[in-house]
């Protein structure tokens, strides 16, 4: 029996796929649950195939009726709740898993990607008032055709909608395993994918096994010109997957224990932690991305694959405070200013040491409607922010510090984590404030009370990460649209051009016209200036020699079905 | 009354222990060297403190990681990135990214509400233009990540270490000593309303208790040492009680008590010296853990600011250096707290006996 | 003394009535809303009421003090906020390897500093003496974060004497393999500070007349250190062992997170930074009954240490 | 004479004590002399002439800070010289072959351990007995020692018992091994004269027995008489005579010693101011001065009445076990303005506890202390405050009374502060120095912290503490037991003279009758708490009433030549 020994960064919370939305829960969950729709392994960019459907949906000419077929024979993993009997997956689950996405009684925190999408879903929560959703009652925008034929109607054409449904959030879950163990839906994932939950101990170890009644599942592709998709097929090719009987995931908080056990080879499967990054890689100081495997790892066979995260970091304002908000000309310049004087390449330089690019586009690389040519952020050059302020009214007072055009002493207030890696981004930050001659306060608190204050308005400054949750552009142009100020627009920006476009790219599939719009968009958000760019991380993660078949996934959190050891 | 004598040739001195225990000291070699090693460092750090050393601290005067001049040559040499490797390969991409592309490449100067005020503030920039000053190789106690000068941060955060530590021990001490002779010492009600106090402060995670207090007084030097103060006088409290419990029905306060000595003349006069000798030693462990206890309250959010430095917030960063092989600055500040708690313990170890009448 | 016990025993009640409330206030003051973090990306307004009801957040404060005390009442916490797993089942799991680990590292420390510090005591002033405490102090001076990190790096992966991290299901495999380098490591940190508070006590007690008396009737030297001496001196060297003994529930935070120890103080950090008020609170009821249990045998402790001791 | 080595011969021994500037202050200065073996050797001498130093030099157990013997010393037992002796050799000797019963039994008692336990931990360990056996000899010991209710006295922690019985503790201790060796350190200070009687007489047993040798050191020149065969008389820290017992007390040669005899107090008379050594020395003559006379008159006013007093002492054993004992039971007496009440009774029949009642550091259970008619035992702490200075007490264990981080000079002028006497440190610090003077220490004792004076000196200390106040009452428990003849007398005359100018008025517990005869106007007799015999001094002591005093008065030693034992001629 072939082991696996992973780590997860940091503690998962479950594995009840309405409930969970944190990155290292969804790890596990996507080797447990089903979606309709996968991801093929080795296609890039990203390309989905059919999962638990024998072909992808037909879709109405109008792009709102999805039609999915199932395969049958598919069942799920054995639990009490089935009382023994083997129970085949049905087009009624998935109806009744993206149900409980919208159900009111459970918080899904994807709510968002299903709220009002699915014609009279509206109405059916509405009915449910704060109380369970009503899963009987008919819904015409979920709909059971038979057995087998699951349709979907949608009130307006998506074109993520796919994509959406690919998440491991959309796996199917039994009714009766739900209703079983309804106090504790976490801890009893039962479903139909490639693992089962073997053993969990919140916060320090989880162990998967294979799930000895998965379907029969071959693996076979042609591999394309890249050496690693050969090397994938040829570890792979004609084997039944999983090949890994057992995943045991342990939570590492801490860099060095994950390192050390890495190099130990209690770890098979590792990312390689920011301070070891300058021993394990050698870096091109010509193109830092450019790096190759440290001569001694590379000799024990270490395997090196990177991938630039299709995230992105940036700061932002908050466009109604009275300070730093505003579309006035000063407000902009005083935006400017900032965003002109932080120092984005040294910090990428020392704090991620190289292993991070620029960002100069709302849609990061990897994602559809990422435009690589465009400059978003302002150049780098503090005398030329200084000499822009003065032009502004913020004058330097008596106490060295500037103030505003008014008079009024001027003050800002940037929020921030607590962990080493804030200070070292603060200490920049400081240093910024300081070539400016503008008085910096930090606001130092947990992540949620931060947010909390932010929704109520109280923050000036606050970095923020965005992860995709689909390959689309649309994921991340959202994050400035007015409708959805105090939400995911954490800037409270409104920008009636900046909507209106937004509004109108919605409408569009994925191509030059609809990066048309969102170049336009960009360019509105680099005049008003509600974020300073930031960066995007490139990830590397090491495997060891006898570690066969990886190969990154820019969507899928893990590969962990498709892997093969040979020690 | 019996006839007093007449007063002898030379008065005799009053010879309080204090005053005793400071000649003996004096005398004591390996305690006077302490002594002095300690004054040194309340001097460096009042220096500090008042800016005479090492204002510029925050200045990045060397490369980042310059290693200790002595040991150039055997340090650790991984290639350092500066801003201008990133800004060459972000400017190499783009160029080669706008080649091929159809869609637009940046902001226009006519998109640009701030277009013309930019092209007047290049021009008049000048003024806020310095030369780049040169960046050292090396340095005497090597460089942090920004290429700050590890002994100035040294000496810097000497004096707010100190002032953590020495504050909040004593203030902490001081709540302790106060509350815990009183419990112990009157017992009763008394005693049970601060063993109330006290069970119901040790239960709460300090965690919660110090986002509380930040959330009071604000972040800062000032609350770090409230906050230390607060969570950490239970200790001397516990053993304070527990003494005054020991002692109070001892014969030498009971004939205190005889000769009509009030309770607060008998708790502090009385038997305080009696139990100073753990005073003392609290006195010391206590500033060596506040001093490391700051270490975790940095990490934690609470420490001194970016703007401040302590060798908490040094030793803060000693884990990820420590991995990539950088052992200078760890080694500079675990050297300089060494020394400084060594001389201190020794010190404390030597006023112990100083101000013990049976040893000489 | 049975009077005395049952008397302290009802002392707890508004004790604990104290700790709760200041939880309580503390926990609403600065702890945090648990809405946003189990939002997730969905940060609409209705999402968080949603959840706020869900969670018995929405409603008026005496209320859900009142749900506090039935929970403590009843010892049962309900289920965590963030993995929506019992609170006691939780607990349960985490305090097993934590007591394991603080324990033994306990045990070995006290006994450990205690030996130490009785010998230098004796030979007080001597070399032995001057050295030990000169090297208890230097190794005191060092962070808790050095020494684990140091002793990860060169005693686990470079020497290869001790996993680098781990825990098993058995206790025998944990005690035989994954323990003793956390176990070494933090007596090492705790060892220090003990030796230097207990040869400071020794030493007073030195001073006494009975130690005469003792070495008259031919004890050696060794029975009058650990019997005699001890016994007199055990006043704080019980206060400060009775008091590090509630937190044995907590564990060490630091090793816990280094050496994949599944214990509380890892638990501690987390449910705070996800604000799961639940365990928060059972955390802090069990430490509160620890602590006063364990003052109520320190009290009764002194007594029979030091028959002068007068409990009311 | 007997050709075999002497037991312990010491030669030449010089212990000095180094002060605060360092300097050597010589305690004992080169003494020599032999303990043959089965021979009782008195040490007397004036108080803090080096006798407890000397014996402490013998088993090496003097403080090892600030103490140097000279090297040139020798102490040989058994032909090893001890100061070279090897610690394990050393600790072979201690406890089994040498053992040792310290001046200051309450300080030199474990007190955290019952007492039993203290004793059967020495036979444990040098009879190799065990447990149970050891437990069996240890009651047997303090029945032998004249304990009541040993069972439960074996389980008593110290402080539990009066001074008495820890010093039979002590002794019980110091024999129970049989050793070779005893050195007694005034080892019946604390008892009253037949408990006295019957230790001596188990000493003698002992002696005859196993063949021991006692190095006997006393102040009470009537117990030497009784039981010495050799009497070394010292004097600042050097010897000044040294012979058979015979010819100390009937021709003594050194003018020392013939003044130290001269002024032992007598039961006859009772001169109005003692003689002290200093009025035989040198060529001044000694004048008997007129006798004084004692008892109540009918117009003394009453500063205190006590009525029915009792006092109950609690302890509790195991987990539930309670045990009280009415140390002191329905005690009635009162005490007139400028006179003595002398309280004399068995040891542990709650002398001291009745005195530490009367200032309420002990609580009583029932019964009144009128201090001139306001009821002390009923007054408020605030309003008790006003009376504390008025009523003083001396305790019985000087050492634990003195806090030991305090120099002489605090502890004198720390009362006189806390009630305003004298004006400023300057003064009050003169004024202690008188103090000291008067009690017979020199000034410069005032820099010296209490470890660093012997067991009498202390207790001077103590007296000089109380006197500071001008106290109306004085109890005095046991205050002059440490004290040699002449140094017992000059604070008798100290005490006397401020009763006759002041009109102080003195509770004075004491075991020695001598001096309670001469000090008392009336004497209280207790046994077993209760108050059993109640009379003017003179008619007591001429025709006792209840059979307890009447065994007292015939147990007083009658010094030479009435031996405790058969003596060879
Ligand atoms: N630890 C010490 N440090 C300094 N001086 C001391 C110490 N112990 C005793 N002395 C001094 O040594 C001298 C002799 O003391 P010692 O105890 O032998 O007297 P003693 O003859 O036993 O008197 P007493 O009859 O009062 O007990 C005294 O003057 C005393 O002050
Ligand atoms: N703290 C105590 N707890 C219990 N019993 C005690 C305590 N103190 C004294 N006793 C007992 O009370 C009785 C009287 O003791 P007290 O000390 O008053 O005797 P005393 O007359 O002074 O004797 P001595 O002449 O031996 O000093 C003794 O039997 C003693 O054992
Ligand atoms: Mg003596
Ligand atoms: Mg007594």
């Amino acid at each position: 029996n072939k082991v696996l020994r992973v780590a997860l960064n940091a503690p998962e919370t479950g594995f009840d796929p309405a409930k969970v939305s944190d990155l290292y829960s969804s790890t596990v969950t996507e080797n447990i649950f089903d979606p309709l729709v996968t991801y093929d392994y080795l296609a890039r960019p990203a390309k989905l195939i059919p999962n638990t459907v024998s072909a992808l949906p037909s879709i109405s000419a109008d792009g709102k009726v999805y039609t999915f077929r199932l395969k049958p024979g598919i069942f799920f993993a054995a639990d009490p709740a089935f009382k023994g009997k083997k129970r085949e997956l049905t087009a009624a689950d998935y109806a009744y898993s993206i149900k409980r996405h919208l159900d009111p009684g459970i918080h899904s925190p994807w709510s968002f990607l299903v709220d009002g999408r699915f014609v009279g879903g509206n109405e059916l929560v509405k009915a449910a008032g704060k109380g369970a959703l009503n899963y009987d009652a008919p819904l015409e925008g979920i709909k059971v055709l038979d057995k087998y034929t699951l349709q979907l109607t949608l009130t307006e054409t998506n074109f993520n909608f796919l994509p959406i449904l690919a998440m491991p959030a959309f796996g199917a879950v039994a009714r009766e395993v739900i209703k079983a163990h309804r106090d504790n839906t976490n801890a009893h994932p039962v479903g139909t994918g490639p693992y089962l939950l073997k053993e969990w101990k919140p916060g320090s170890r989880i162990v998967l096994e294979a799930n000895p009644g998965f379907r029969k599942l071959v693996f076979n592709a042609t591999p394309g010109s890249d050496p690693l998709d050969k090397a994938v097929v040829q570890a792979l090719q004609g084997k039944t997957l999983p090949q890994v009987g057992r995943i045991e995931i342990s939570v590492i908080e801490e860099e060095q224990p994950l390192w050390l056990s890495f190099l130990n080879r209690q770890l098979d499967i590792s990312g390689i932690p920011q301070v070891a990054l300058q021993s394990a890689l050698v870096i091109d100081p010509k193109n830092p991305l450019k790096v190759r495997l440290a001569e001694s790892y590379a000799r024990q066979g270490i395997q090196l694959q990177r991938q630039l995260l299709p995230e992105i970091t940036f700061h932002f304002f908050n466009m109604q405070d009275p300070v730093v908000g505003g579309d006035s000309k000063d407000k902009i310049a005083l935006r400017r200013a900032i965003a002109m004087s932080f120092p984005v390449s040294e910090a990428i330089a020392s704090i991620r040491r190289g292993q991070a690019v620029p960002m100069n586009y709302i849609v990061p690389p990897g994602v559809a409607g990422h435009n690589p040519a465009f400059r978003g952020a302002p150049k780098y050059d503090p005398a030329a922010a200084n000499a822009l302020l003065d032009r502004f009214g913020y004058r330097v007072g008596a106490d060295g510090y500037r103030t505003r055009p008014d008079g009024k002493p001027l003050a800002i207030e940037l929020a921030c984590g607590t962990s080493s890696t804030d200070k070292q981004w603060n200490e920049y930050w400081q240093k910024t404030f300081d070539t400016l001659k503008i008085r910096l306060g930090f606001r130092q608190g947990k992540w949620n009370e931060l947010s909390k204050a932010n929704h109520q308005g109280k923050l000036q400054m606050w970095g923020m990460a965005w992860g995709a949750d689909y390959p689309d552009g649309e994921n991340f142009m959202q994050l400035l649209y007015g409708r959805n100020a105090g939400d995911s627009n954490a800037a409270d920006f409104k920008n009636a051009d900046y909507d209106r476009l937004f509004e109108a790219s919605l409408k569009l599939p994925h191509g030059p016209q609809r990066n048309q719009l969102y170049d336009a968009m960009n360019k509105i958000a680099v005049a008003q200036q509600p974020w300073i760019f930031g960066d995007i991380r490139m990830r590397s993660t090491l495997a060891h020699s006898y570690v066969k078949g990886l190969k990154l996934h820019p969507l899928l959190n893990t590969s962990w079905r498709y892997l093969d050891l040979q020690k | 009354m019996p006839h007093s004598s007449p007063p002898p040739a030379a008065p005799h001195p009053h010879n309080s222990l204090t005053r005793i225990g400071w000649r003996r000291l004096r005398r004591d070699r390996v305690g006077f060297a302490a002594l002095c090693i300690v004054g040194a460092y309340l001097l460096l750090a009042l220096a500090a403190w008042s800016g005479l050393v090492a204002s510029h601290w925050q200045d990045e005067v060397a490369h980042p990681y310059a290693p200790p001049t002595l040991f150039a040559g055997s340090a650790p040499h991984h290639l350092e990135l500066d801003a201008a490797d990133i800004d060459a390969a972000d400017r190499r991409a783009a160029s080669a990214a706008a080649q091929d592309s159809s869609g637009a490449t940046g902001l226009s100067a006519d998109e640009d509400p701030l277009a013309a005020d930019l092209a007047a503030a290049e021009q008049q920039s000048a003024q806020y233009r310095s030369a780049g000053q040169a960046r050292a190789d090396s340095l005497p106690l090597g460089a942090d990540q920004r290429g700050r000068d590890v002994l100035q941060k040294l000496l810097q955060g000497s004096a707010t270490s100190l002032q953590v530590g020495i504050a909040g021990a004593l203030l902490a001490l001081a709540i302790g000593t106060v509350l815990g002779a009183l419990s112990g010492y009157f017992g009763g009600l008394l005693d049970d309303l601060l063993m109330w106090g006290y069970s119901v402060f040790t239960s709460v995670p300090d965690m919660l208790l110090l986002l509380a207090f930040a959330a009071v007084s604000g972040r800062g030097i000032g609350t770090v040492v409230l906050v230390m103060a607060f969570t950490s006088w239970t200790g001397t409290f516990r053993l304070m009680r527990a003494e005054f419990l020991k002692h109070k029905g001892r014969d030498y306060v009971r004939a205190a008590d005889a000769i009509g000595a009030g309770h607060g003349r008998r708790m502090f006069h009385h038997i305080l010296p009696n139990v100073g000798h753990l005073l003392l030693v609290q006195f010391s462990m206590l500033t060596v853990a506040l001093i490391k206890y700051e270490a975790i309250l940095s990490f934690l959010g609470f420490g001194v600011g970016v703007t401040q430095v302590s060798w908490g917030a040094m030793l803060a960063e000693a884990p990820a250096e420590l991995l990539q092989g950088y052992w200078w600055q760890m080694l500079a500040v675990t050297l300089c707290m060494s020394l400084l708690v060594t001389a201190f313990s020794l010190l404390a170890d030597s006023l112990r006996d100083a101000l013990d009448p049976k040893v000489k | 003394m049975l009077a005395y016990i049952v008397r302290r025993v009802w002392q707890m009640v508004p004790t604990l009535f104290g700790v709760m409330l200041l939880l309580f206030v503390l926990f609403n003051w600065v702890g945090g809303d648990p809405s946003y973090i189990l939002a997730g990306k969905n940060l609409s307004a209705e999402a968080l009421a949603g959840i706020r009801q869900q969670l018995g957040l929405d409603l008026p404060l005496p209320q859900q003090f009142l749900i506090f005390v039935r929970q403590v009442l009843t010892l049962d916490f309900g289920t965590s906020w963030s993995t929506q797993q019992p609170v006691s089942a939780l607990l349960h799991s985490r305090i097993g390897p934590s007591l394991l680990l603080t324990g033994s590292m306990l045990l070995l420390g006290t006994v450990l500093a205690i030996a130490i510090a009785a010998l230098v005591a004796y030979r007080r002033g001597s070399l032995t003496d001057r050295l030990v405490t000169l090297i208890a102090t230097c190794a005191m001076s060092v962070s808790a974060l050095v020494y684990i990190i140091a002793g990860q790096y060169w005693l686990a992966f470079k020497g290869g004497w001790f996993p680098i991290m781990g825990w098993s299901d058995s206790t025998l495999d944990n005690l035989l393999h994954y323990l003793p380098l956390p176990l070494l490591l933090g007596v090492i940190v705790g060892l220090a500070p003990d030796i230097r508070f207990y040869r400071s006590c020794f030493v007073e007690e030195l001073g006494h007349d009975y130690v005469r008396t003792a070495r008259a009737k031919g004890l050696s030297e060794p029975v009058i250190m650990l019997k005699h001496v001890l016994r007199n001196a055990m006043i704080p060297v019980v206060t400060s062992l009775m008091m590090s003994l509630p937190y044995l529930m907590m564990g060490a935070m630091l090793l816990e997170t280094f050496f994949g120890i599944p214990g509380m103080g890892k638990e501690v950090v987390m449910a705070v930074e996800r604000s799961d008020f639940p365990v928060i609170k059972a955390i802090t009821i069990y430490i509160a009954l620890a602590t006063m249990l364990f003052n109520l045998l320190t009290d009764i402790v002194y007594k029979l240490i030091d028959p002068r001791v007068q409990l009311h | 004479m007997n050709p075999a080595p002497p037991l312990l011969s010491v030669r030449k021994l010089r212990v000095s004590f180094r002060d605060e500037h360092g300097h050597g202050a010589e305690a004992v200065k080169g003494i020599s002399f032999d303990i043959p073996a089965g021979k009782t050797v008195a040490l007397v001498g004036e108080s803090g002439s080096g006798k407890s130093v000397t014996a402490m030099a013998i088993t090496r157990l003097l403080p090892e800070h600030g103490c140097h013997i000279d090297p040139d010393s020798e102490i040989l037992f058994g032909g090893r010289n001890l100061l070279t002796a090897s610690r394990s050799e050393l600790r072979s000797l201690r406890g089994g072959d040498i053992a040792m019963v310290f001046q200051e039994p309450m300080s030199s008692l474990n007190p955290v351990f019952s007492v039993g336990e203290q004793i059967i931990e020495t036979l444990m360990l040098h009879t190799g007995v065990g447990r149970k056996a050891a437990q069996q000899r240890a009651l047997a010991l303090m029945q032998e020692v004249g304990l009541p209710a040993p069972e439960r006295k074996m389980r008593s922690y110290p402080h539990q018992l009066s001074g008495g019985q820890q010093q039979r503790v002590m002794i019980a201790m110091a024999i129970a091994c049989e050793p070779k060796l005893l050195i007694a350190d005034e080892p019946t200070t604390a008892l009253d004269v037949t408990i006295q009687q019957q230790i001596l007489q188990l000493l003698a047993s002992l002696q005859q027995k196993h063949g021991m040798a006692v190095l006997f050191i006393s102040h009470d020149l009537e117990l030497v008489g009784q039981f010495a065969d050799e009497v070394i008389v010292m004097h600042h820290g050097s010897i000044h005579e040294h012979a058979p017992v015979r010819q100390i007390f009937e021709a003594p040669q050194d003018a020392y010693t013939k003044a130290l005899l001269r002024c032992r107090p007598h039961l006859a008379s009772r001169p109005a101011k003692l003689p002290v050594i200093r009025d035989f020395l040198g060529d001044s003559c000694y004048f008997e001065p007129p006798q004084r006379q004692r008892g109540y008159q009918t117009d003394d006013r009453v500063i205190l009445e006590v009525q029915g007093l009792s006092v109950d002492y609690h302890s509790r054993h195991g987990w539930f076990g309670h045990h009280s004992q009415r140390a002191v039971d329905g005690v009635s007496f009162t005490l007139m303005r400028g006179r003595t009440l002398g309280i004399v009774g068995e040891s542990g029949s709650g002398k001291s506890t009745l005195g530490l009642a009367l200032i309420r550091l002990q609580q009583a259970s029932a019964g009144r202390v009128l201090f001139e008619g306001e009821d002390m035992l009923a007054l408020t702490p605030r309003q008790l405050r006003d009376y504390k200075r008025r009523i003083q007490i001396v305790f019985q264990n000087p050492y634990a009374s003195l806090n030991p981080r305090f120099s002489v000079a605090q502890i004198l002028t720390e009362p006189m502060l806390l009630h305003g006497i004298g004006c400023d440190t300057a003064e009050r610090l003169q004024l202690a120095g008188d103090w000291l003077e008067h009690v017979g220490l020199p000034r410069k004792a005032l820099a010296k912290y209490p470890h660093e004076f012997s067991g009498g000196q202390r207790q001077r200390i103590a007296i000089a503490r109380c006197l500071t106040m001008h106290p109306e009452i004085l109890i005095c428990d046991e205050s002059v037991s440490a004290l040699d003849v002449s140094v017992q007398a000059q604070v008798l005359n100290l005490l006397q003279a401020l009763q006759d100018e002041l009109g102080l008025s003195y509770l004075f517990i004491s075991h020695d009758l001598a001096v309670v005869k001469h000090l008392s106007d009336q004497v209280l007799v207790m046994q077993q708490g209760r108050c059993v015999e109640l009379a003017d001094a003179d008619t007591l002591y001429a025709a006792p009433q209840h059979p307890y005093t009447r065994q007292l008065l015939d147990a007083i030693p009658q010094g030479w030549p009435h031996c405790i034992r058969p003596r060879p001629a």
